[in-house]
């Protein structure tokens, strides 16, 4: 199967085209996703290509979208919702995990609901308090939504296509920071990365990063600095938030007996507390230090950018706290 | 407020009759529910129909039955008995049994018959209508002439994203119709202490969406505007707006003991001569079709046929405790325990 | 000052009547509040006692209602919005924390937010899916709230006036099932109940259950029986999730060196995951066990009797959390 | 498509050289924001206001500045210029420095100026109607005769929480005017792709809220409108829904140089012959008020102004890293570090 160079962004058109072309139920909608190609392009060229019915300008109302969006799938069309910015999901609460997540539970399993809502997630560049949320560990709390969040160009392609694949609504967030990122793609109609399997990103033995999405990049590079202080730290890409792999992220833990959990969302109460607390929970015995997080900071995302980079952690941050474990 | 009958309703005799058994086959279920949860045998919040039959009998018949597509609130029982649905199993849901549609897991408010086109049965108030839209939105993509009927309350018809799903069901011209059963009432709340203006069918008018209300007592007039309308959305593939004029009979649910706070005893008599089955009985006494003794059989065998439904149901046993985790995803187990 | 027995129902709606005594200020607004009573009946009396203007009955339009409500506080007055589940909060979640509890750090702390939003959290009785959430964990992962759960008439009565004084949002979360529970509550206009402290509901040295609303009597409970065996267990009433009061649990679990959190919601990603990583990252050296947690099973809630007391935490699963600890 | 005055317009020529020197500063300010951004010096989103400077200096000369309260979406420059609010401060704020408005943490799409009425600057589309109404709910319960001018744009003007927002205005006969700015686009996407009526006033109807279409170009019949309204509105304590026509000159925000995605350069150019300035330019003149040289002049003077608070807001640091923390509560401090 041929690889190509691709960016994150291209990954994810490039999945869903092929999922388009094999796929007439499958379509999109979104605002400015058609006409104006997508706010962050990711859409590019779609309309041109699929026209005005599958390809969908969507008026301003996250609500409506989603909840459209699953009557549509639960009559077997397969959509794909593209959130301008997962921030505005938060609108769209309500539809996701009242209707869409729950309704295979309801209707005691008369009825599927193969619905994909992706978008970019967490914070860009300045955008300020209320377009900057980290969304994932919320959905991550919803049983009955499975959540994705790749880090990578490949697992972006391939996770996208599980998720389009997938009978049950799938949050898949994607970073804004990433869009550019670019990776070794193996395109191909069978080429999938499955949910609920976490990537080794590096290898090490004296200690674990937990990441995912953007964080992961962010914990490669300290890895790569602390490797300079003769400190060898394994990278783990949790990638999917639900089902989640305890076991990749447990072993690791197990043969390097530090971890420290890395995250963008807002500390207190984010997705990182709970995979904190489970290794807490299952490595006890094997853990030679505290499980320590670093997360985003527990403050509306200000604007300026001085402040704002305060907030997101980074190599700096992640190397404070692996210090501290010492 | 009724609408006039555009043409004179001709309906067979086997006709009305069917009419006339379905809703007091309505009315005797409804009456075992809140029995039943008087009793203790069915939980939570639970609201029946009691009043309101001659709406979806009316409507139900307009269509093509499960081919159209129906979607509702909470106040769920009447629709799938309507469309045949196994009664045992729809009254076995309401008391969480394993024989239910649901396995017991949705219980009164959330009843569905996916095979036959219901599809709930939702309790959030105002949720499920951009659900509706998307059925309708399923249906056109693919190429169907499919109908959707969303039925909502009055209180359900100022929620904002009922106001989307009108919008986007008016730009991608689809085939829905919402009908607003306006029963003076949400919960105990009157009409005009929660709308604006009273006349719900005007929320059509911003999209430039057919709207209008229409009278939901008489079932022949209900039936007639509704084929009207459902004619004009099959053929056209555009949505419309129906405001049904009805009236709650009962409590807003099986737990509201204290209809005294929102209205006065007067009220509620003046309602009750507008009965719907009274009307449909003085029309079929009226017009020779049906005598007093067939009317009283048929209701005395609707009372059993309920009384059985309700035994039957209560024989079906509460699900397994292992139930508990299935159906949260179609191909994945959940993480068990605490 | 007076002490009476009342219920924590009453004791809620004696506040709210001594405050709006107070000020003019105070208002309430909520579905089914007035003419209805309130459908949990706390409202009962206070429409035929204050009328139309300040017992407001509002449509069914959560995040409207947040949004008039905030709208209202900016410019001075001191909503009280009642919620007729919390569950219902999930469509106002935008309102909630992109309008009321980021403005005072957007406007640079130019306009204040006092308003109270509460109503019955968490599982009633056969709710089903829909009406059964329990939203406290989300709500204290978000800076700019306040967020309190307490767990008797005499928590409930000080610190709803707590909450009304506040001049940020708060978020007050009442069980349904301790609308019943009576206490001896000490009435007075300055009887106050701080946030941010919690409280020891039980005192006991082997070990340590941290719980917060309705858990806190399933951990009492609890804590009966494994005092029957030998077990002296203490109980934690968290109180107040934002601001949390880690001092108060970090000292008992250094005392006891075992930790078990309890909480309705959700077990994966609930807020007891917090308290968890929290206690398994500052306490590390005095723990003699991994920090347990006992939270509802992760699937939406089920109508049937049976099933849904399947999913609710009780004393049974305190109990087999504890016995596993050892 | 624009009412018809009812009074002839008789201004003074101080006021009229007043809103001409407003107009002017705003586009001047607003040029300036564009250039911030194009050189770094402000970032994230930002959105001027360029080619609708006649609505907001219509509007805002129709009420008691200062007293009535005013609140819009993120494209929120022009109004607090207008109030008078410190313009350093204002770009100071675009800017992100610590002289700004809310010490850098707002940002352009939200400036706020609470002391003068004018409560921001909000960046979830339609999300701050809700909060107009409780603004007008607010002056009216407190028995104030306070009027409340809620802008939003077309493509807001579909959020669910809108229509929420205009029932409760008019069941509780709050004060607010709710004034959409229909500039024809939502971003890239064009009035006919986002609303099924694109007369976006209608939404006032289905609430018995008084509801017109009205010019946005021209700032003397905005003032006529306007003032006729606020009238209306402080007098009756009634809402009402304004649907203001005007045109969005620029891209959607500083960031969108795409403008050829969703329209021609032939549609940009007749619509700059209804631009807001050159209009009143010819009025001005053709009245004898102003000669081209003092307009000239003025519109220079603006330049220089523009450019010293561009200097001004510069000169202005960073916040200082602590900032980050204050804020989040009045009384409280929050946790910090990572
Ligand atoms: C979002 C939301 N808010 C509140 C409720 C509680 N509630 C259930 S039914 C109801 C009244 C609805 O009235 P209406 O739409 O007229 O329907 P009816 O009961 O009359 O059929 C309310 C307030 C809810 N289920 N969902
Ligand atoms: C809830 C939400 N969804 C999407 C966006 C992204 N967005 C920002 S502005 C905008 C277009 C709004 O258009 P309109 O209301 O007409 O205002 P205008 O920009 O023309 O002044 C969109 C889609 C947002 N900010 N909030
Ligand atoms: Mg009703
Ligand atoms: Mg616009």
């Amino acid at each position: 199967m041929p690889v190509q160079e691709m960016s994150y962004r291209d990954a994810i058109r490039t999945c869903i085209i092929e999922e388009m072309d094999r796929d007439e139920n499958v379509f999109m909608m979104g605002e400015d996703i058609g006409r104006y190609q997508g706010t962050f392009r990711v859409s590019q060229g779609l309309f041109d290509k699929y026209g005005p019915k599958r390809i969908i300008d969507t008026p301003i109302v996250e609500p409506g979208i989603v909840g459209i969006a699953t009557g549509a799938a639960v009559v077997g069309l397969r959509p794909i919702v593209e959130m301008m910015t997962m921030s505005f999901s938060i609108l769209a609460l309500d539809q996701i995990i009242n209707h869409a997540a729950k309704m295979l539970y309801m209707t005691g399993g008369q009825a599927k609901v193969p619905l994909v809502i992706r978008g970019p997630g967490g914070a860009a560049n300045q955008l300020s308090a209320q377009h900057s949320h980290s969304m994932e560990g919320w959905y991550a709390h919803v049983p009955g939504l499975k959540v994705v969040a790749p880090a990578t160009a490949e697992d972006a392609y391939g996770m996208l296509r599980t998720a389009i694949l997938d009978d049950n609504p799938v949050i898949f967030t994607e970073n804004p920071g990433l869009y550019t990122v670019k990776g070794n793609v193996t395109v191909g109609e069978n080429v999938t990365v499955p949910f609920g399997k976490a990537a080794i990103a590096r290898e090490g033995t004296d200690l674990t990063l937990v990441a995912y999405s953007r964080m992961v990049h962010v914990s490669l590079k300290a890895a790569e600095e602390l490797e300079k202080q003769g400190i060898s730290a394994e990278v783990v890409d949790v990638r999917s938030l639900l089902p989640l792999d305890t076991e990749t992220i447990f072993n690791s833990v197990r043969k390097t007996h530090r971890a420290v959990v890395v995250y963008e969302d807002w500390k207190s109460g984010g997705f990182g507390a709970e995979i904190a607390a489970r290794i807490g929970e299952e490595c006890f015995d094997d853990l030679d230090a505290p499980v320590s997080r670093v997360g985003g900071l527990n403050v509306p995302m200000p604007y300026t950018r001085p402040l704002e980079l305060l907030c997101i952690p980074n190599e700096e941050d992640v190397l404070a706290a692996v210090n501290k474990l010492r | 407020m009724a609408h006039t009958a555009t043409q004179p309703i001709q309906e067979s005799p086997a006709q009305l009759e069917l009419y006339f058994r379905q809703m007091t086959q309505i009315r005797a279920f409804e009456t075992r529910c809140n029995q039943a949860y008087r009793k203790g045998l069915a939980g939570g919040y639970l609201h029946v129909y009691i009043g309101m039959e001659a709406t979806a009998v009316g409507w139900l018949h307009a269509i093509r039955q499960t081919y159209d597509y129906i979607i509702t609130a909470y106040r769920d029982h009447a629709q799938p008995l309507i469309l045949g649905s196994d009664p045992v199993a729809l009254m076995a849901e309401i008391m969480g049994r394993s024989g239910g549609f649901s396995k017991g897991k949705g219980g009164s408010m959330h009843l569905y018959d996916i095979e036959k086109g219901f599809f709930g049965g939702w309790g959030i108030v105002g949720g499920h209508t951009p659900l509706g839209a998307g059925l309708a939105f399923g249906s056109k993509y693919k190429g169907e002439d499919r109908v959707t009927l969303c039925f909502l309350g009055d209180g359900a018809s100022n929620a904002g994203v009922f106001f989307e799903s009108l919008n986007m069901a008016a730009l991608w011209d689809l085939p829905c119709i919402f009908i607003i059963e306006n029963n003076e009432f949400a919960m105990g709340t009157r009409l005009e202490y929660h709308a604006a203006d009273t006349e719900l069918h005007k929320r059509g008018f911003p999209f430039g969406i057919k709207h209008e209300r229409v009278d939901g007592m008489d079932v022949l007039q209900v039936l007639s505007d509704a084929r009207r309308i459902v004619d004009y959305v099959r053929t056209e593939q555009k949505p419309y707006v129906v405001e049904i004029m009805n009236y709650r009979f009962a409590g807003h649910g099986a737990a509201d003991n204290n209809r005294d706070l929102y209205r006065t005893k007067e009220e509620e008599d003046a309602n009750a001569l507008r009965d719907p089955l009274l009307r449909l009985k003085t029309y079929l006494k009226e017009h020779n079709i049906m005598n007093e003794e067939k009317m009283e059989a048929i209701e005395e065998e609707m009372e059993d046929w309920a009384d059985g439904v309700m035994e039957a149901a209560e024989a079906s046993p509460f699900p397994n405790p292992e139930e508990v985790y299935s159906d949260v995803y179609t191909d994945m187990e959940v993480e068990k325990g605490h």
